[in-house]
């Protein structure tokens, strides 16, 4: 198999894009990747692009023609494909991009996530959102996706010594970060008391634990290590790309508040990397709820199950601490436009390595990608370095 | 949800009908048509479970899909079955009352209305049995 | 990249699966693939499931996850993953499975098709199926999908010399070959009056001309050539892999009735086979309407444009004749759960090569699958042959 | 269709407005940001399309959708205007009448009724121009 390395990333504003339709969403993140890549489009050989919902979201699917499409690529005859695994459909879409240059059968592969949630209603949005997870036995009882992240959480605060200020903690903390980031939803620094203060939607997490409903899209380019010299002097590799399933209720899993599938994962990730811990630099992890970043730092085996509270407390995961989390502001203040969301990571973390990232700017040669679907039932990890 | 998709399950919803690996004795609600551990090796037949459990974990949900909106706030949780499996299941009772560790007993109870199909969903809740 | 053979197949019936649900459909489609492998589970590595739209027929994304769960699998946490393209999902997820193993990442992967569409009304079916095609420029106009490729038959009629009664003579064919297949939804002849005294759908086609609504599953499992022996006797190579897109809206096609992305995957298909068209000695193709098949053999090359219908009067198309089309009975009497059809058409072709085909056997060494998404936006065609 | 979703190509579904490219000159409706041929080089403006045009095929739709289903049959088509781009739209005349390659021109009509979320949908339709 082939070494791979992305060499252009693109992203969207993530907000509430009225005025823009979800094709045009994509062609916007599709255009900056490939003027970042100095690829043309007639260069493309694949896409693959991660979408949640469209079906339910805008009542079409067929998504991988539709934006080939209206990217300009019809002509072509390219093959053009949709990966689906609710909120990791972005990290599945880089991951098969990775695989259709590694395997050699492709040179240069477009990965893009895409979500347009606005258009329709919050009972309707969140109705779609609880697809994520067991529809039969988990949506049909009444569980929303904040509530099964919720039970998570009550799970985890009865057996470890989490507070609810440090959990709140970890919004603040992504707040702070996506206030210095361009494309963020939110950009307004908050408190602990704005957490504490705002409105409970499933107990113990409240509206400011939660990711925000988003719309956005992001794009990366990838192709052989070999040939990203002819497209780019600052090529980042891809080092691992893993991905691991579990079972689609929450209420199946071996350990309710750990996500075995992100052990695995994780595990698998640094082994293919042939890295250790100490090695990662910085990490963009699920923070679809406050306390899935919790649970993501520990899981991975940054830190022994119970003391992510305490680490997010201390300043370890800021800006400026050891192992910067979220420098994008993750899902929470970046926003979470649910097939995007994968793809966003990897941007991140590219424009990282790069040196690129401004105010956010930290100091990383490797990054780790965790982008989970669902309650944990798909997770996929990527890890990218400099070269 | 789809009159047919409800149907299909009305035994095992209304009745905690599941299923049981006659191969490794394990027990399955919900229903399991395969045996993760036996797989095609296993046997599986349905079982009635007792109704009897213990809170894993719970919440109360604030917000709900357009479904469940009017009878917020309720209490969800995962219940553990005496016989083994979890299952995913609202309890009757006060948002302060639940506990996790509580001992429960199912009932059979109205879970929601759909307006747009026309359809009562009956099933499976539990209440407080201490 | 290495040779790819499929080395068990599995089948439901195609039916109105009433009593049977979403989930447990793929559990009977996989555990039949996996003992004609005689592939245990704990040796699957990875698994692709082609899925149109779940989201909208039973409210349920994160398809791969849900299906790798109640095949038994989630505690080995393999990646599982969904794709889609409308009604050539089934294709796609066949392809990602080669790519996989093609590529060296994985040594034993199923790729699954399935499609629960019975558990909605026939209008909300329609409404979902037309999200195939352009939904904001084709479905807002009143198109549905019989209605387009009606205009696709109009247009074709208008240039070439089609009649009536051969394009009903697709559908009583493909009825003569369902009522030989065990697993067909329809297994009644007809004659070309009861195609032309059927209900009018859109004009030109009548209910007869079309597909019908199906509840199925299909799985196939794939492993390197080199290791198929040490699984069976009669592995199947796979020759060629190729899909390709095309502008999602019919109007904005180069030629309203030839589909350039079956043209151009046809092409390079038999490239990638180094075959010619001599040496296939059997289609699966997309006759998701009678006039699609027609359109099918000539745009892949098998005969010239406006010489199918002749072809088909002729019986050169029938199980007889020199180029049997659609043994399985195809989508008109087979059936055609939309993401099942694509792996269903990799099953009836590895079962007449081997030689297990009953009353239907034709005399086949290689064979070629088509199957489209929307009106042609997705083409995706595979060659297998005996080894 | 949700209001937003309708309601954001108001302008483009009233007054037949689509995009030209400049560099090369080539028209699209529906709408495009991009062009196919020179697409980062193309300048994209909004151009507003006469509305004469013929159509490239037809057919009369008799089993519909929920939200068209009163108004079964109708003749859709696909009508290739004077500027260039083909787009599908209903043609106003009686199913018998439609042939390929008659001229038929745009009318601002009523397209469907929404009775889920309430809102009439109003778009562009065609008439025979003989
Ligand atoms: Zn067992
Ligand atoms: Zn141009």
């Amino acid at each position: 198999m082939r070494d791979v390395a992305v060499i252009g990333v693109g992203c969207t504003q993530f907000s509430e894009h009225w005025y823009t339709s979800f094709r045009n969403l994509f062609v916007e993140a599709g255009t900056l990747a490939l003027e970042d890549a100095g690829v043309t489009g007639g260069e493309v050989d694949a896409l693959y692009v991660g979408n949640m919902s469209a079906g339910r979201f805008v009542e079409q699917e067929h998504i991988g023609a539709l934006i080939a499409d209206y990217a300009g690529l019809a002509t072509n005859h390219i093959p053009s494909t949709r990966v689906e695994a609710a909120c990791a459909s972005g990290g599945l879409a880089f991951r098969q991009a990775v695989i259709a240059v590694a395997s050699g059968m492709e040179d240069v592969v477009v990965a893009a996530g895409v979500e347009k949630m606005t258009d329709v209603g919050t009972g309707v949005g969140v109705d779609t959102l609880a697809g994520a997870a067991d529809r039969e036995w988990e949506g049909f009882a009444g569980a929303t996706f904040p509530g099964l992240y919720a039970m998570i959480a009550n799970d985890y605060m009865h057996r470890y010594a989490l507070t609810r200020e440090q959990l709140a903690q970890v919004a603040v903390k992504n707040h702070e970060n996506g206030a210095k980031n361009p494309i963020a939803q939110f950009r307004q620094q908050i408190t602990i008391d704005t957490v504490l203060n705002s409105p409970m939607v499933a107990d113990p997490l409240r509206l400011f634990d939660c990711s925000p409903i988003t719309d956005g899209a992001a794009a990366v380019v990838v192709v052989p290590l070999e040939r990203a010299r002819e497209f780019t002097d600052t090529p980042v590799r891809v080092l691992a790309s893993v991905q691991a399933s579990d079972t689609i209720a929450l209420h199946d899993r071996r350990d309710i508040s750990t996500l075995d599938a992100t052990v695995a994962a994780g595990r698998r990730a640094l082994r293919q990397a042939r890295l250790e811990h100490r090695d990662i630099d910085m990490l963009e992890v699920h923070d679809c709820f406050t306390i899935a970043e919790i649970c993501a730092i520990e899981d991975l085996g940054f830190c022994a199950k119970g003391e992510a509270g305490r680490l997010t407390e201390e300043g370890v995961t800021a800006l400026a601490g050891d192992l910067p989390v979220n420098t994008s502001g993750g899902l929470k203040a970046c926003g979470h436009p649910v097939g995007a969301t994968g793809i966003k990571q990897i941007y991140e973390i590219v424009t990282q390595i790069r040196g690129e990232a401004g105010k956010r700017q930290v100091d990383a040669e490797v990054g780790l990608a965790h982008n989970v679907g669902g309650t944990g039932a798909t997770v996929v990890v990527h890890i990218l370095g400099g070269c | 949800m789809s009159v047919s998709r409800f149907w299909r399950k009305i035994p095992q919803r209304y009745n905690l009908i599941g299923t049981q690996c006659t191969t490794c004795g394990r027990y399955f609600y919900p229903p399991r048509s395969l045996c993760p551990d036996c797989r095609r090796s296993g046997t599986i037949v349905e079982h009635q479970f007792r109704g009897e459990g213990t809170i894993v974990t719970y919440t109360v949900i604030r917000t709900a899909s357009d479904l469940f909106e009017h009878t917020t706030p309720y209490v969800l949780a995962i219940v553990r079955l005496d016989e083994g499996p979890n299952l995913t299941a609202q309890v009757v009772c006060r948002p302060e009352e639940a506990r996790i560790g509580m001992r429960v007993k199912s009932v059979f109870r109205r879970i929601a209305a759909d307006g747009e199909s026309g359809v009562i969903h009956y099933g499976t809740k539990f209440v407080p049995a201490e």
